[in-house]
């Protein structure tokens, strides 16, 4: 009992990551069709501009409020400076181009900071919380809490908020938007900046518990877009629930078969879901009349 | 001129043994040239970034025989991409110096390939070594799934019974885990468990070992000599007090009695990387640092740079003092250390003390 | 009869005899035998890439899985001789197969999803394959690899009285079998089943109205595709002597289709520009030192900003644009 | 309102439009007629700026907007009602009214969109449901209303009464006769030339992406080549 | 024997029924016209017949036959060919390519054929490719056809369509709005292609809504408001029908259907 909750609250420490990274991932995903495979790197970027405005002798809080702005500052740039540009172009050709911006930004990150690992002291000290014969971390908790705000919001901002209805309208019609005025240029330049921050926010939860470095993106970009496939491409309901998902297949596969063959679950399951709703748990289908 | 070729890991996954690596390179390449190079030559190093990848090692390879011309490389941070490039030295007849742990590198010995750091047979053997010497002798093993990890886990596994160890638990884990306590718990839960062994280099290491600080496990944990450097210790915090692991002198330098005869060369080679790079030194460095005075002083005896001289002068390599220990090469053994190279070191108050 | 010159020769003829001539005149150019590697490389990425142009270019379906399948035609030259003592060649043969056969098997389920769904669904089987390559020891030597036999062909050519360098042999081997898989590709496009492929890219429910039987074609695309990855894997293998599990890396896979979309997805020429621009750009920049994945990254943006449709299309239109 | 001057524009490098004038004066309703590939769709998206413009001046209300973004243009009041309707899809009916009169704030919208399900009551009964699920007919009257929603002074319309059945042609007509009265000035493109020439002010003949023929509505209705090119009688 | 019959068709999207209980007949050599108000449900009645939707209710028969719910290519190859209201072109195609595809039940052959370039497999092409230059010059795209299709205008793209569909040989034709688009003097030609087309033997189905175009060619009309069938018969009686004229026509094209029957 005591083992299935300590799987449990490894899976939630590991989903709260998939979960912020996949959550990053919807607002671009939502304005322009796009997945941002340098989504990661926001993460990564997140991370290490923390580490070292910290070590620069910045209070962490300090630290991540800079970290948050500069990445989406930097994530502005990428849109004005790359995807603008690149105007009607198709989406594979955009994808390409944040391939382009992922590869940049790792080299850029190991030129302007270093190639060791890095860690900052967790929010809440490092003492575990003891639950039942389980433990779990207090920064856990952060990152769980993180999800679930940013979730909360992105939610409140797609359902509620014209702005959200304009994102969502640019992706699926860019002319028709620019025909009732929505100023398209602004909304990728949006959809970029708060990606980003969501990515680097995540980047800030984590550091303490997954460590980071110039090149910690790849692998948290490839989980975070599984785990929003699995929940629904641009569905922020899905990204959390995906994600969190996600790391509860691993953590009990690790736990309760194989730990070689955990990713592989994590993608079978994937594979089995998507076999039964080609959109993933909570995706819609935007199958067009004819 | 003589020109050296090298290719390493510089980034990707195992970029913190290709870095220091290649950095080490640079420093001392500098360092020669200014005292006038190598037989009134001038050495000229050659480096390429392979990322870790077998394919582009393999073709960098290529290049630094063919296009390049060197004499002699340095390289391959990781055992796959040194096992990729193995064919095109040994047809161009070039010495390669390797810089990758497992035992394929020079096991069974290949003319043109030596190596210099310890092989992660050694490290299993002298990590049990230290375990039966606090009389424990059941071992919980946890290991990363990539290269490192793989060969070391098998080495262990094969090793242990004639260590008079047993593995109780066997697990693994991915590079880019961020939790291991599932494995953990199950380790914890293996009956009879003692000590607890983790086979891995880069970030697995500091998280399994703040997950068995999180999970109030209290046997002794042992690390590789993969973890060999000052970042660990930085990034498992607290939870690395106690932890013990097998390395070189190199990163207790300081702490060795003025009486070991290493003492001097760890010591030089520390002060020098340190300053010339503003970074704490490593074990991996020190690979680079022993096959590139090994090779200048193979060059220097043959009293040239012909490729098949210089190859029957690292072969005949004795007594050399390197930061891995004393290196004695033969025709049948390509790697020439033996396992009092190892220092057993645990780390006490955030830094590495000596286990004697 | 008609003079020869009055008929302008097909884009097909074009696109053929301008590989042919690359493959042919370049190494007059070449400083020296490493660069024979290149070109080998250059022709196996081009190869596996030529396969995603019928299915990413033709069929519009998307496979991020690709590597997988080029890690299939790599194990099968390494362990086919090792464990079934067949010669290399026949493995690369039998891997063809196995990688068709597990296309067609895998493909069915997989290529009803779309767009992102069937990215990361193909994602994920190469994903599962690389993973079995890494952790199945016993079989493949894990992640350090295993190494390869001799393909056999030089011994063959010297004991018919011909001497050829390993390096050469490797260019002339790998350029002559891109140039079978392009005129192969060349051939499908405008052939009924191209137009039923190329077709179903643009409206699958028009597609299907006009009789196309959709999910027959998606998967001969996919298994076709497969194939390519497979042969140009064990041309990989083959010509290293040596194969680790990186070679079904996701990140491979990422490669192929970057080279498959940044040459120009649709035709066969894009995907060869595509294939040497990416695999010739590393050893340019590596005089760049750490620079280079910066100025990598950078050019790769700049190719997509500003010829958006792929190198070769894009300046295709730029310079009728000139002219007219 | 609205003049062009000399306008051309291209796709790619072949030019479709070589040199259009044309005038709309406040409160009129202009109509454009020609026959398919002419060009007509192409000048709308002109004005509208979603299609480059290679040459030549717009003027609306005074300011020359030729290089104006297209969002800034519908602040000024120019609205459009694209051919192939351009609906968003994947939003709900009323999403898509709503983001109609994106440029302004919450409190007319309510009562704009109250006049708008007047209009055409199938949209009521139909606004929580996606806009894609509609059907032909009832997107063309989607578009038409989210069009609205903006309240325009200056209304582009291009092909309003495709698709619609005859019922509702008139009724798209009748709305765009009581825009006059709303001062709202209309530029109309209709492939049925007969019912747009009978409620315009004034008329263009476009062929091959030049205007060959302009004046009085009345007049071009009179006209024998028209007659026989354009309505077929 | 009956080429097409419907019996009792219907379908609802979540919870609205769009169709229900339609049925009718069509036979080779004559038009029916399948008229309404909009979202009467008449696209979705083509979507069901031609296989794109699966009925909920009712039966599709082709030559007395029971083929309710196969797909659209094994109807396509039973003779049934459509254009569609919502363009469904391929766009990254040439023109004169569109049209060769329209050709593909007749042109398949083994795809490793294909993939060899068999001279089996170019003849194929060849005679395709005369087969499609007819059929646009017959839709008056000849001009067009080394266009790529996303070039050409709304009307010309329509047109296109039908030459697409034509392309297959059809027995049983369904045209949604061809003429929507099209000036007056453009529609005149489409309607003489669709007579032409009818007296070739084939059966055909057309959903219009410029009522000139249906009273003058139509054999049988066919009426659908919300979803139900509420007359048919032939194009006069139809028009002058009461219900039709309130639910649909409207006074003055009421007037204008009358106007075109003389
Ligand atoms: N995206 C495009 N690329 C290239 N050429 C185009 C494109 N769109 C339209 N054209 C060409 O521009 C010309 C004008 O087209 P436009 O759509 O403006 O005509 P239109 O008058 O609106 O015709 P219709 O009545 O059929 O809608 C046509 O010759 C058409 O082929
Ligand atoms: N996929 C769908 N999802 C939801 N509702 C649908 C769908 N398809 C059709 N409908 C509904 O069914 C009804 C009939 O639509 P249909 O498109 O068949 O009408 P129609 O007679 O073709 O109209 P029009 O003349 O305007 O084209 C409409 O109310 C429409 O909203
Ligand atoms: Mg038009
Ligand atoms: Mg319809």
């Amino acid at each position: 009992m005591s083992e299935l909750l300590q799987f449990t609250f490894s899976g939630l420490t590991v989903g709260a990551v998939y979960a912020l990274v996949a959550l990053g991932f919807t607002i671009i995903y939502n304005a322009s069709g796009v997945v941002n495979f340098a989504q990661g790197e926001f993460v990564m970027l997140g991370g290490m501009i923390t580490v070292f405005a910290h070590a620069a002798g910045a209070p962490l809080p300090a630290a991540a409020a800079l970290a948050v702005v500069a990445t989406a500052a930097i994530g502005i740039l990428l849109n004005k400076l790359a995807i603008e540009r690149a105007r009607g172009a198709s989406v594979v050709t955009l994808i390409i181009i944040t391939i382009g911006a992922s590869i940049f930004l790792r080299g850029a990150a190991q030129l302007g900071f270093d190639k060791q690992l890095h860690r900052f002291p967790s929010f809440s000290g490092d003492d575990p919380i003891a639950i039942a014969g389980a433990t779990i971390l207090p920064q856990s908790l952060w990152m769980l809490f993180g999800a679930a705000v940013v979730f909360a919001a992105l939610y409140l901002f797609f359902t509620r908020s014209l702005t959200g209805k304009a994102v969502l309208a640019t992706a699926n019609n860019k002319l028709a938007a620019q025909l009732v005025g929505i100023d398209t240029d602004f909304v990728m330049a949006l959809s970029f900046g708060l990606s980003a921050a969501i990515g680097a926010l995540a980047g800030v939860l984590a550091t303490p518990i997954t460590l980071t470095s110039y090149d910690a993106g790849t692998a948290l970009a490839l989980k975070g877009f599984a785990a929003a496939m699995l929940g629904g491409m641009g569905n922020p309901f899905g990204a959390l629930v995906g994600g969190l998902l996600v790391g509860l297949i691993e953590a009990t596969t690790a736990g309760y078969l194989s730990s070689d063959y955990k990713d592989a679950a994590a993608f079978v399951v994937i594979l089995a879901v998507l076999f039964a709703m080609p959109q993933g748990l909570f995706g819609k289908s935007a199958q067009e009349r004819v | 001129e003589i020109k050296i070729g090298s290719t390493l890991a510089v980034t990707g996954g195992a970029s913190f043994l290709g870095d220091p690596e290649a950095r080490t390179l640079k420093m001392l390449v500098d360092e020669v040239n200014a005292a006038g190079g190598v037989n009134g030559e001038k050495l000229e190093l050659v480096q390429y970034d392979d990322g870790g990848d077998p394919n582009k090692a393999r073709t960098f390879a290529t290049r630094l025989v063919e296009d390049d011309e060197v004499v002699a490389v340095i390289g391959g941070s990781t055992t796959g991409a040194t096992m990729a490039m193995i064919p095109v030295f040994e047809e161009a007849k070039i010495p390669f110096i390797s810089l990758a742990g497992a035992v394929v590198i020079i096991d069974p010995v290949k003319k043109w390939v030596f190596k210099t750091p310890h092989t992660d047979r050694m490290a299993c053997g002298k990590i049990f070594e230290d375990i039966r010497k606090r009389g424990l002798s059941k071992v919980g093993l946890i290991s990363g799934s990539g290269g490192f990890g793989k060969s070391m886990r098998q080495q262990c596994l094969d090793v242990a019974g004639s260590a008079g160890v047993e593995i109780v638990a066997d697990e693994t884990y991915g590079p880019d885990d961020a939790d291991m306590t599932p494995q953990l718990t199950k380790i914890k839960n293996a009956a009879g468990v003692q000590a607890i062994l983790n086979a891995d280099f880069g970030q697995g290491p500091a998280i399994v070992t703040r997950n068995v600080r999180q999970l109030g496990i209290a046997l002794p944990l042992y690390q590789s000599h993969g973890v060999a450097s000052k970042s660990f210790i930085e990034l498992a915090g607290e939870a690395a007090e106690g932890v013990r692991l097998p390395a070189s002198a190199l990163l207790v330098a300081d702490k060795l009695p003025d009486s070991d005869p290493q003492k001097a060369v760890v010591v030089g080679y520390k002060a020098a990387y340190e300053k010339a790079t503003g970074e704490p030194v490593s074990t991996f460095g020190g690979h680079a640092y022993d096959a590139f005075q090994m090779l200048v002083a193979a060059m220097k005896k043959a009293g040239s740079s012909e490729p098949a001289a210089v190859r029957d002068a690292i072969e005949q390599t004795r007594g050399f003092m390197g930061t891995a220990g004393v290196v004695n090469m033969s025709a049948t053994d390509h790697l020439g250390l033996d396992l009092t190279a190892f220092r057993m070191l645990e780390i006490r108050k955030g830094d590495w003390t000596l286990v004697e | 009869m008609r003079p020869l010159f009055a008929k302008p020769i097909s884009a097909k003829q074009a696109t053929l005899l301008v590989l042919l001539l690359l493959i042919a005149v370049a190494p007059a150019f070449f400083p020296s035998n490493f660069y024979y590697r290149v070109g080998t490389l250059i022709f196996i990425n081009g190869l596996a890439v030529t396969g995603l142009v019928v299915l990413i270019g033709y069929a519009g379906q998307i496979s991020l899985g690709h590597a997988g399948f080029a890690g299939l035609g790599a194990y099968a030259c390494a362990l086919g001789p090792v464990h079934l003592g067949l010669p290399p060649a026949l493995s690369l043969v039998l891997g063809a197969v196995l990688s068709g056969l597990l296309a067609w098997l895998v493909g069915r389920p997989i290529l009803r999803l779309k767009g992102h769904y069937l990215a990361i669904a193909t994602l994920g089987f190469g994903v599962l394959v690389s993973m079995v390559l890494a952790n199945e020891a016993w079989l493949t030597g894990g992640p350090d690899g295993m190494a390869v036999a001799d393909l056999g062909l030089r011994g063959l050519l010297k004991s018919a009285g011909i001497k050829v360098g390993n390096a050469e042999l490797w260019y002339w081997l790998a350029g002559l079998i891109l140039l079978a898989g392009a005129w192969l590709a060349l051939n499908l496009k405008d052939s009924p089943s191209g137009r039923a492929l190329r077709s179903l890219h643009d409206s699958e429910v028009a597609a299907r109205t006009v009789g196309v039987d959709v999910a027959r074609y998606k998967l001969s695309a996919f298994v076709i595709s497969a194939v390519y990855a497979s042969v140009s894997g064990s041309l990989l293998a083959l010509t290293n002597r040596f194969v680790t599990p990186d070679i079904a890396n996701f990140l491979h896979s990422i490669e192929l289709v970057t080279m498959t979309v940044l040459g120009g997805a649709g035709t066969v020429i894009g995907a060869a520009t595509g294939a040497l621009l990416l695999t010739a750009l590393p050893q340019v920049l590596t005089a760049l030192q750490e620079y280079e994945h910066i100025v990598f990254g950078l050019i790769m943006m700049l190719v997509m900003i500003f010829l958006p449709d792929g190198l070769l299309p894009s300046l295709h239109r730029l310079l009728r644009r000139r002219v007219s | 309102m609205l003049s062009v001057e000399g306008l051309r524009s291209r796709y790619g490098r072949i030019e479709v439009l070589h040199g259009v004038d044309l005038e709309v004066k406040a409160g009129e309703i202009v109509t454009v007629i020609g026959a398919n590939g002419a060009g007509k769709t192409t000048l709308l998206r002109c004005l509208s700026g979603v299609q480059p413009v290679a040459a030549g001046r717009i003027v609306f209300r005074g300011d020359d907007v030729t290089r104006t973004a297209g969002h800034r243009r519908l602040g000024a009041g120019l609205a459009q009602v694209p051919e192939g309707r351009q609906i968003f899809t994947n939003l709900t009916v009323e999403e898509n009214l709503r983001l109609g009169a994106y440029l302004f704030s919450d409190d007319r919208v309510d009562s704009d969109m109250a006049e708008a399900f007047a209009m055409f009551p199938v949209l009521r009964e139909k606004r929580n449901q996606r806009a894609g699920g509609l059907s032909g007919g009832q997107q063309q009257m989607l578009a038409m209303a989210r069009a609205l929603m903006g309240r325009p002074n200056c209304l582009l319309l291009d092909e309003p009464s495709m698709g619609l059945a005859p019922i509702l042609v008139d009724q798209i007509l009748d709305v765009v006769r009581n825009l006059k009265s709303l001062d709202v000035t209309v530029l109309l493109v209709e492939q049925n030339a007969y019912a747009a020439l009978a409620i315009a002010d004034r008329g263009y003949v476009m062929e091959t992406g030049r205007v060959t023929m302009s004046g009085p509505a009345a007049e071009l209705i009179a006209d024998a080549r028209i007659r026989e090119a354009y309505l077929g009688v | 024997m009956t080429l097409l019959s419907v019996e009792g068709l219907g379908i609802d999207f979540g919870g609205v029924t769009a169709v229900d209980g339609v049925g009718f007949t069509a036979e080779p050599g004559r038009i029916v016209s399948v008229i309404g108000p909009n979202g009467a449900g008449k696209t979705t009645l083509f979507n069901m017949i031609s296989g794109v939707y699966l009925p909920h209710r009712g039966r599709v028969r082709l030559d007395g036959e029971d083929v309710t719910g196969l797909a659209p290519n094994r109807l396509a190859e039973r003779g049934l060919s459509r254009t569609f209201q919502n363009l469904q072109v391929f766009l990254r195609m040439s023109v004169l390519d569109n049209v060769m595809a329209g050709r593909h039940l007749a042109e398949r052959g083994s795809t490793l054929a294909d993939l060899l370039g068999l001279p089996s497999t170019r003849r194929r092409s060849r005679e395709t490719e005369r087969a499609a230059r007819a059929l646009l010059e017959r839709v008056g795209l000849e001009r067009a056809a080394e266009r790529e299709a996303s070039a050409l205008s709304y009307g010309a793209l329509k047109r296109l369509e039908i030459a697409r569909a034509l392309a297959a040989r059809p027995r049983l034709l369904l045209l949604d709005e061809p003429a929507a688009g099209c000036n007056p003097v453009e529609t005149e030609e489409i309607d003489a292609l669709i007579a032409a087309i009818a007296a070739e033997g084939v059966a055909v189905l057309l959903v219009e809504h410029d009522m000139k175009l249906v009273m003058k060619i139509s054999h049988h009309v066919v009426v659908l408001d919300h979803g139900e069938k509420i007359a048919e018969g032939a194009p006069e009686a139809v028009a002058r029908d009461p219900k039709v004229v309130e639910a649909y026509l409207g006074a003055h094209a009421g007037r204008e259907g009358s106007h075109a029957l003389g």
